[in-house]
């Protein structure tokens, strides 16, 4: 899927991230410890990569896609961008580069300023960056209001006209309207009913496979994550706990914390509980008063003396497989879910009626 | 005529508000009004402006007619209770010379060569040269006499705290808002019938008649003239009118084209109907003559007409003047200063404006005006004028002289500079009649300026108010006042 | 908190300065000679030389000001040139006079106009919605005399109920500060309907309708309490108005504030009195944009009071 | 749905504009329709009230009040509309401004308004006049200046919480310059209040540019403004209410015009409104 | 069974648009029992949210129920008054939005709006109690620190705390009904799993009733008793949550199971539906769906099919269903009705 040259060059590269909040408290309120929602973040994106992002509630993702674009400052760390170092850049001298990386945000109505029309939205990164004229832009937003599953006639609503779903598709859709080199998706397809969630993901991958975009793709959706990475990081509390080549970090999975989460995945089958078991009392730690040692050690059922007193780190297991476990090597093998039982024969043998009328009709698979 | 009541407290209400105590530094007549009720001078003016005896029971003059000898009345306390003697009246007027008090009228006194005290009772003056009118200008608010004893006690606080000798004494005063004075018991002479008056403000006119129609207030002066009609009907209030001191005149700049032509003053005269403006918007209230000087004021020429309403005949003279098609030229108005001045100049606008002179009014605020004319290159300008003494000396030295500060027409005429200063010396008021007659004719005929009308003063009081006696020089006098 | 109002306090050091020097500078710019209109008009030159001697306007103007300054540090601003009373005492009780009627005003401004916007909004496009509205602009274009002298004519002559004048009583703050509230309350009514509308269109004021918060607290909580912001802004604003420009309302009710003060010592080019009374309403000014500005923080925690 | 459309659609924005428009056009037809001189008094007929020579009656110099209202509209709408609007082209992109870039250009920008709005009206006024002489033009810059602060501080209060909106985050992620996020996402957010307050303003600076002309400064005499008008009807308020009557109408009708016409365009403007008026 | 909790009959909700009315619900039928979960699941904008606040009494305006009745424990919510319908609100029905961001209000603090929710209907019950059990709801939904985190604004929270405080507060009443718009999509599996846990342990304890909206199909398995499929405003199949999985009868059902992302299975492409809802106010005649069905005949055109009965819980509003008879019989060979 890479050639050589884009393996070797990564597009972003971050640093020993960091983002602490509101330690001095606020006008009327009492200082507090620091939240500590992004605390020493490193990874790399290689040009025309997916990495996906997973990770608890409140670990610091949307974080960490904030400070990676600049629209937060960050507490220390570094930001490269093709190369380019753009931690200290001013706001001004980032803007031109903003045209190569976009961003999907995980809020869609929020994001979506609630007096422009969606054609107005859609068009703006375009006007912002002077690119085409009106007749381009109009054409290159009806073009993207198909590719994201909404018909013209959304073009002339607003925002607040429009479900949650199809928010979520107008902030895709901004976000590819410029061609972005980079595009950082906090969720992006949440929202989405599994059909038009399909027609989106086939989307992003179309547009990876034709422009080599890259992505960092936040979601909770592991079978979506499975199906768009290349790499998956997996963060907890403020830092990454795991980080690794989807078929690795799927088939076995070396911290903990990731195998309770691929644990959890709900099964499409009526009657088929997830493994997820209901957690043992451990109070789950608050990224404020981070636990000593290993901070996923107070829910871990692994934990020994050493997880209680020492920080692990970041370290190689395999190739490209990094665990910050400090018993990464010694747990057992992982044992993925048996694939959910053959649905009830009438549903397969319908699904696959359906499948075939559909390959019959469209000419895809 | 019910029965006149003792006791009671009148409640005035004026446009302005008593600015200070030090009776040295009032300027204005609502100050003068609330000190005038507590002091008094050596002379006095009565209702009508005549010189009558005041503190100086009689006086005399030297033969050199440069010395007056003032015998004073006896038997006199100030309100701290110090007697009031000879010593007291040069302290006061000692104290108006001396440059270090900073009076803005030091001028009042000024012809004064020395001051004497001949015995407790018997004052002496020597003024540099004769001046006639000095029974008139000792009369003066600015010359009332002090208490030396009250007045080196208060120090800086003179001028928050009064002594003096009249039917009235200072209770309490909330600058700004009112002052308080309640009977003298002590007084020298006629006790006063109520027990306080209090000297309030109400700056917006409509309010202080409302006011006064409220029953929340006794008395209230500068009535606007179109209230007159309406108020003089109801039974509640009387409207009380009295001629004043003040002309109301339109200027023209001598010096200055077109005004440099006698025949373009003259047509300026008959370009404007004085009746009308009286009569229009004045609701009535005035009176026309040539004069300056109004003719409540002692030696007014009465004889000289207004410039009668002649249109036809001022577009004649502007065209031999060669302004046929008229000209045009800045008019200075002043506004919010006297009753309906804008509206005036606005009227005198339009009717100049139909012989062909196009005016641009002009009306900056005061200050501004003020500096204009000050100046001397304001070509038309609307003004008034007041006297502070009563007696035409004053104004006409300002503005006839000159040399005068406000001869902002630039007239200078050396005949009429003469007259000025001889009708100064001329002691005997015959002689000094004629020579005000032939001063004022003089410039009449000039006409540097065209006398608009001379304005009444407007006041108003409750019906159950009675003997509120307004003077001829503004003053209100609440001595003998009494409510039913 | 302590750190933003000790460097706000340190910035109104230089905006004083900044506002002194101003007004020094312009009032001297202007025609009209302080010693001219205090001797008056009918004065004679040498007597206006005196008043200007005495008055100290024979100094160079550089050299006036840093006497102004030098004491008006230590608390003096020198003696008014009309009535030759401390400055300091000429405007300390008509500020109080002014503080109080205009506190007075603001808050019925406030409540009235901020009701009658709330309601508004609520009754949107409904009578009682445009009756607010025809109020609201009656009060705006009445001028504050008209205004006035119907409140006197209506509860002083027609029903003898309230004092017109003087402020012994408290009832004689009832007519002035409910001229001088006119226009305030309007503007609040107005920029209270305008933001309100705006906030009850949000998603949070549907949550607390699911919530089952009884309506008014969905009205008072969640829309009335986000859309207070400008309202907040117009009421310091107004406030300032208030206490500089209630000439008129200070006029017709004889009210002795420190408006009519400011505009008559202007127009007498009383400097000491105009220089000091600006210096007060710039303290006020001041103190109301700090607190102002301290409610923003206050209001809506996503703004950061710096 | 068009704008227009949607503007017609909140009932009272049309006759708002509609009235506006008649004012306006009063103030251009007012030669060929009123039917008295302006100017011209009749002395003998002062203060007479409404009849059928003079609908409103005339004024203390005898004028038809009519017929100066009808070219007073010239003047008042030019000062009022004028003024406000000057005022808030200028102080809104400053408070903006200011709100938006935080720190020290806040700082500094704010103590300056703080200055301008410590000081006095009728001073700035008199100055401005004295420097650039009494003039109609120069009584609206007046009033303008002293206007400025008001609208500053108004949009930056608003802009400071605009301005933690999330789309506000999203615009600067797209790469947008400050210039185009302010004109095209702040100030349309702001726009519905700072409207309400600029109409306001219309009507209060009408009486603020009389206040001026009575200090020499504004359109001079015998030109009719209607503040003037109303002004000068003071003294007279209580025996010729007419003459504060009819301008007073005339203020307020103009107000309540550019009101409807704000709250139309605030249904306009505010997308979730569509519809429902 | 005793009667059910919540009835609708023929709901429609509608919005005034250019276009004319658009209902973005018509006419549905559903009814929800004691202790149940109704799963709904449908396209986006097919009008899951609007059905939702339709029951609420909350569709944004210029949107407003045009016809149905809402039989909720008996009394038309449809016709109740607006009082009445707000004594309801929060105490015994309560919502989790879709949007938490938006949802909350940013100027308090989210433990006073989870306690102000309770306060409306609990006023006697004394602040710290609240705040405690306040607390201990956040606790309950997994937020860490809830003590400090209760007084953190909205804009301090991640957006899954943000939903999960949504959730916190729909729960602080205890609902008969708790209607659920996506409220676990901002969540990880983990704790959405624990989420769900506490949903389902809520329900045994208390009876109460779940409506709930997801596109999770993992989530609509593990949750759900009763399921249905919405397509452009209307339940075109429901059926006890096995049926749908085990026997999809609609060809929308069998898009969407075939569009389903599986993470055991790994396909370059996933399936979609292809096609898009229809414009608003341009529903297509006869059948909404057979302009993007690949089943779809001449005769879907004709009539708009009703829900009918499969099975003595299974409705589905197909002509053709089961699929595979129709499937195997020519295309050609005209309708079944
Ligand atoms: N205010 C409005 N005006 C007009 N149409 C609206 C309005 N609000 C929603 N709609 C339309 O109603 C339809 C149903 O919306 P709804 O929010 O119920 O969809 P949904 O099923 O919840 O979708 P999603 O899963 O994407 O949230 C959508 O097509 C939407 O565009
Ligand atoms: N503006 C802020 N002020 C204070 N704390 C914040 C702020 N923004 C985020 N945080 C905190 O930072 C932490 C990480 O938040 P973030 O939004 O990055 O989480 P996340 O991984 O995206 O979670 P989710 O999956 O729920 O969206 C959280 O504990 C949050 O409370
Ligand atoms: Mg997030
Ligand atoms: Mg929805």
């Amino acid at each position: 899927m890479f050639d050589a040259d884009g393996r070797s060059k990564p597009l972003l590269e971050v640093e020993g991230l960091v983002r602490h909040f509101g330690s001095a408290g606020g006008l009327f309120k009492p200082a507090r410890a620091p939240v500590r929602a992004v605390d020493g973040v490193s990874f790399a994106v290689m040009r025309g990569e997916t990495l996906a992002l997973v990770g608890e509630s409140g670990s610091g993702k949307s974080t960490t896609a904030r400070l990676v674009l600049r629209l937060i400052d960050s507490s220390a760390g570094r930001i490269r961008f093709d190369g380019q170092d753009i931690t200290d850049l001013s706001q001004r001298a980032l803007r031109p580069l903003r045209q190569r990386m976009q961003m999907v945000f995980q809020d869609p109505f929020a994001s979506l300023d609630p007096r422009l029309k969606v054609r107005q939205t859609l068009e703006e990164p375009l006007i912002v960056h002077g690119m085409g004229n009106a007749a381009e832009r109009r054409a290159r937003v009806d073009e993207l209001l198909g590719l994201v599953g909404l018909s013209q006639h959304h073009a002339d609503r607003y925002t607040h006209e429009f479900s949650g779903g199809q928010r979520q598709r107008v902030g895709i859709a901004r976000a590819l309207m410029l061609h972005p080199d980079l595009v950082v998706c906090d969720e992006p397809v949440s929202a989405l009913d599994v059909s038009i969630q399909a027609q989106v993901v086939n989307l992003l991958k179309d547009l990876q496979a034709r422009l080599r975009l890259t992505y960092l793709f936040i979601a909770h959706d592991l079978a979506v994550v499975k199906h768009m990475a290349d790499r998956v990081a997996v963060m907890y509390l403020g830092q990454l706990v795991e980080i690794a080549p989807k078929h690795s970090l799927f088939a076995n999975p070396r911290h903990p914390y990731t195998r309770m989460l691929l644990d959890a995945i709900p099964r499409p089958q009526p009657g088929e509980p997830s493994r997820h078991q209901a957690q043992a009392a451990g109070e789950v730690a608050s990224p404020a008063s981070a636990p000593a040692g290993c901070r996923f050690h107070p829910r871990c059922p692994f934990a020994i003396d050493r997880c209680r007193v020492e920080e692990p780190v970041l370290e190689p297991t395999e190739a490209g497989h990094m665990a910050a476990c400090h018993r990464k090597n010694e747990l057992a093998p992982w044992e993925a879910a048996a694939p959910a039982a053959a649905s009830g024969s009438v549903a397969a043998l319908r699904l696959a009626l359906y499948a075939k009328r559909k390959a019959a009709s469209t000419g895809t698979v | 005529q019910p029965k006149p009541r003792n006791g009671g407290t009148l409640v005035y209400a004026a446009g302005s508000a008593t600015q200070t105590l030090d009776p040295q530094f009032i300027t204005d007549v609502t100050t003068f009004r609330a000190v005038g009720s507590m002091y008094e001078a050596l002379t006095r003016q009565d209702e009508e402006g005549r010189i009558v005896p005041g503190l100086a029971l009689s006086w005399t003059l030297s033969p050199d007619k440069r010395t007056w000898t003032f015998k004073l009345r006896p038997g006199v306390t100030f309100h701290d209770g110090s007697p009031f003697d000879a010593q007291a009246v040069k302290f006061s007027y000692d104290r108006l010379l001396n440059p270090a008090t900073g009076s803005p009228r030091r001028s009042t006194l000024e012809m004064v060569e020395s001051t004497a005290v001949v015995d407790d009772l018997t004052f002496r003056l020597t003024t540099k040269e004769p001046f006639a009118p000095l029974l008139s200008q000792l009369s003066a608010y600015n010359v009332y006499i002090l208490s030396p004893s009250f007045v080196q006690k208060q120090g800086a606080n003179f001028s928050k705290a009064a002594s003096g000798t009249g039917p009235f004494k200072l209770q309490s005063w909330q600058p700004g808002e009112k002052l308080t004075v309640v009977r003298n018991d002590k007084y020298w002479g006629e006790k006063a019938r109520l027990d306080a008056v209090v000297f309030s403000v109400v700056p917006e006119d409509s309010a202080r008649t409302l006011l006064l129609l409220s029953g929340q207030a006794d008395v209230i002066s500068e009535l606007p003239y179109v209230m007159v009609k309406k108020l003089g009907a109801l039974d509640a209030v009387r409207v009380v009118r009295k001629p004043g001191y003040r002309t109301i005149y339109l200027g023209m700049n001598m010096n200055v084209a077109p005004f440099n032509d006698l025949r373009v003053r003259q047509a300026v005269g008959y370009a404007i109907n004085k009746p009308a403006l009286v009569q229009g918007v004045l609701s009535g209230i005035g009176s026309l003559g040539g004069s300056l000087e109004a003719a409540s004021i002692e030696g007014s020429a009465k004889e000289l007409q207004p410039y009668p309403y002649d249109p036809v005949k001022a577009k004649k003279l502007l065209a031999e003047a060669g302004f046929p098609n008229g000209f045009s030229t800045d008019f200075m108005v002043p506004t919010g200063r006297y009753n309906m001045d804008r509206q005036v100049g606005e009227a005198i606008q339009g009717q100049l404006a139909a012989v062909g002179i196009k005016a641009n009014i002009q009306s900056p605020e005061f200050g501004a005006y003020l500096a204009a004319l000050n100046k001397g290159k304001v070509p038309m300008f609307m003004s008034g004028k007041g006297s502070p003494t009563g007696d035409m000396d004053f104004t006409q030295t300002l503005m006839s002289h000159s040399a005068g500060k406000m001869n902002y027409w630039g007239i200078k005429d050396p005949e009429v500079d003469k007259l000025v200063l001889q009708q100064r010396t001329a002691v005997d008021p015959k002689e000094r009649h004629r020579l005000l007659a032939e001063l004022q004719a003089k410039v009449y005929q000039q006409e540097p300026h065209v006398t608009l009308y001379y304005e009444d003063q407007v006041s108003a009081t409750r019906s159950n108010v009675h003997d509120v006696k307004v003077y001829v020089n503004e003053f209100i006098d609440f001595s003998k006042a009494w409510k039913a | 908190m302590l750190r933003f109002l000790i460097r706000r306090l340190l910035q109104a050091v230089p905006v004083l300065v900044g506002v002194s020097v101003a007004v020094f500078l312009m009032i001297h710019l202007i025609p009209g000679d302080p010693a001219e209109i205090v001797a008056g008009q009918m004065a004679t030159r040498e007597d206006v030389e005196n008043v200007r001697r005495a008055l100290g306007l024979d100094q160079p103007l550089a050299q006036q000001y840093l006497h102004f300054a030098g004491r008006a540090l230590t608390g003096d601003f020198g003696t008014s040139f009309r009535t030759g009373r401390p400055v300091s005492e000429e405007i300390l009780g008509r500020y109080g006079n002014t503080l109080l009627l205009g506190a007075v005003a603001l808050l019925i401004a406030a409540v009235v106009g901020g009701l009658a916007g709330i309601v508004s909004a609520v009754k949107r496009f409904t009578w009682i919605d445009n009756l607010a509205l025809v109020l609201s602009i009656l009060a705006i274009s009445t001028p504050a005399f008209s205004l006035g002298l119907l409140l006197i004519l209506a509860f002083a002559v027609w029903v003898n109920l309230l004092p017109m004048t003087g402020f012994d009583s408290w009832p004689a703050i009832i007519m002035p500060a409910l001229t001088l509230s006119a226009a305030s309350m309007a503007v609040i009514c107005r920029i209270m309907r305008s933001s309100l509308v705006e906030v009850l269109d949000n998603q949070y004021v549907r949550t607390a309708r699911a919530k089952g918060l009884r309506e008014h607290l969905v009205i008072w909580r969640h829309g009335v309490r986000n859309a207070i912001i400008p309202v907040v802004t117009v009421a310091g604003l107004q406030l300032g108005y208030l206490l500089g420009s209630a000439v008129v309302t200070e006029t017709v009710f004889a009210w002795p504030g420190l408006g009519r003060l400011l505009v008559q010592s202007i127009l007498a080019r009383d400097f000491p009195v105009v220089q000091a009374a600006v210096l007060v309403v710039a303290v006020t000014f001041i103190a109301v944009n700090i607190v102002t500005d301290l409610l923003y923080g206050l209001l809506d925690p996503r703004i950061s009071a710096s | 749905m068009s704008k227009w459309k949607q503007f017609k659609r909140s009932r009272l924005a049309l006759p708002g504009l509609v009235l506006f428009a008649a004012f306006v056009l009063a103030g251009l037809l007012a030669p060929l329709i009123a039917p008295h001189d302006p100017l011209q008094g009749d002395l003998a007929n002062v203060m007479s009230t409404p009849s059928a020579q003079h609908w409103f009656g005339t004024d203390e110099l005898g004028r038809d009040i009519l017929s100066r209202i009808l070219f007073g509209a010239r003047i008042s709408l030019v000062e009022g509309v004028l003024s406000a609007a000057l005022a808030a082209a200028i102080g809104v992109p400053i408070g903006m401004l200011s709100a938006y870039a935080g720190g020290k250009v806040d700082t500094v920008i704010m103590r300056l308004i703080d200055v301008l709005l410590a000081f006095p009206g009728v001073l700035l006024a008199i100055v401005i006049i004295s420097i650039l002489g009494p003039s109609l033009a120069n009584a609206i810059l007046a009033v303008a200046i002293y206007t400025i602060p008001i609208f500053a501080r108004f949009a930056r209060g608003q802009t400071l919480s605009v301005k933690e909106e999330p789309y506000i985050e999203a615009c600067r992620a797209m790469g947008m310059s400050n210039l185009r996020l302010l004109a095209r996402h702040v100030l349309p957010n702001i726009a519905a209040t700072v409207l309400a307050l600029a109409t306001l303003r219309v009507g209060i600076n009408i009486l603020t540019c009389a206040s001026l002309s009575f200090l020499g400064l504004g359109a001079q005499a015998p030109l009719p403004e209607w503040g003037a008008m109303l002004a000068n009807s003071r003294t007279a308020l209580l025996i010729a209410p007419h003459m504060a009557l009819f301008p007073g109408v005339a203020i307020l009708l103009l107000v309540f015009g550019l009101n409807l016409f704000q709250d139309g365009l605030q249904v306009v403007l505010d997308p979730k409104s569509r519809g429902r008026a | 069974m005793s009667p059910a909790l919540l009835t609708i009959e023929g709901l429609r909700t509608v919005f005034r648009t250019d276009a004319g009315e658009f209902a973005a619900v018509d006419g549905v039928d559903l009814t929800v029992q004691r202790g149940q979960t109704l799963g709904i699941v449908g396209e986006s904008g097919c009008g899951k949210s609007m059905l939702s606040l339709s029951i609420m009494g909350l569709v944004p305006a210029p949107g407003r129920v045009a016809a149905g009745r809402i039989v909720f424990d008996g009394e038309d919510l449809a016709a109740a008054a607006p009082e009445r319908l707000r004594t309801l609100r929060g105490k015994r029905i309560a919502m989790v939005f879709q949007e938490p961001m938006t949802s909350l209000n940013p100027v308090y603090t989210i433990g006073f709006q989870i306690v102000e929710a309770m306060r409306a209907h609990e006023p006697d019950t004394p602040l710290p109690e609240l705040k405690a059990r306040a607390i201990a709801a956040l606790a309950r939904v997994r937020i860490t620190a809830a003590a400090q985190r209760f007084d953190d604004y909205p804009h301090q929270l991640s957006g899954g705390m943000r939903q999960r405080v949504m959730i916190a507060m729909a729960l602080a009443c205890s609902p008969d009904l708790l209607i659920a718009d996506e409220p676990t999509t901002a969540l990880d599996v983990t704790v959405q799993a624990q989420v769900l846990d506490l949903l389902r342990e809520i329900q045994r304890e208390t009876q109460m009733a779940i409506i709930l909206i997801t596109h999770d199909l993992g989530v609509v398995a593990g949750m759900a008793d009763e399921v249905a499929v919405m397509y452009a405003g209307r339940v075109v199949e429901r059926a006890p949550v096995a049926d749908i999985f085990n026997d999809p009868q609609h060809p929308y059902t069998l898009g969407l199971l075939g569009s389903m992302p599986r993470i055991e299975e790994e396909r370059e492409r996933l399936l979609v539906i292809e096609g898009s809802l229809p414009a608003p106010g341009q529903a297509p005649k006869g059948c909404r769906f057979h302009p993007r069905c690949v089943f779809g005949t001449p005769e879907c055109t004709l009539q708009d099919p009703p829900l009918r009965a499969l099975g003595p819980a299974h409705g589905v509003a197909c002509i053709h269903a089961p699929v595979e008879q129709f499937a195997a019989m020519p295309a050609s060979a005209g309708s079944f009705e």
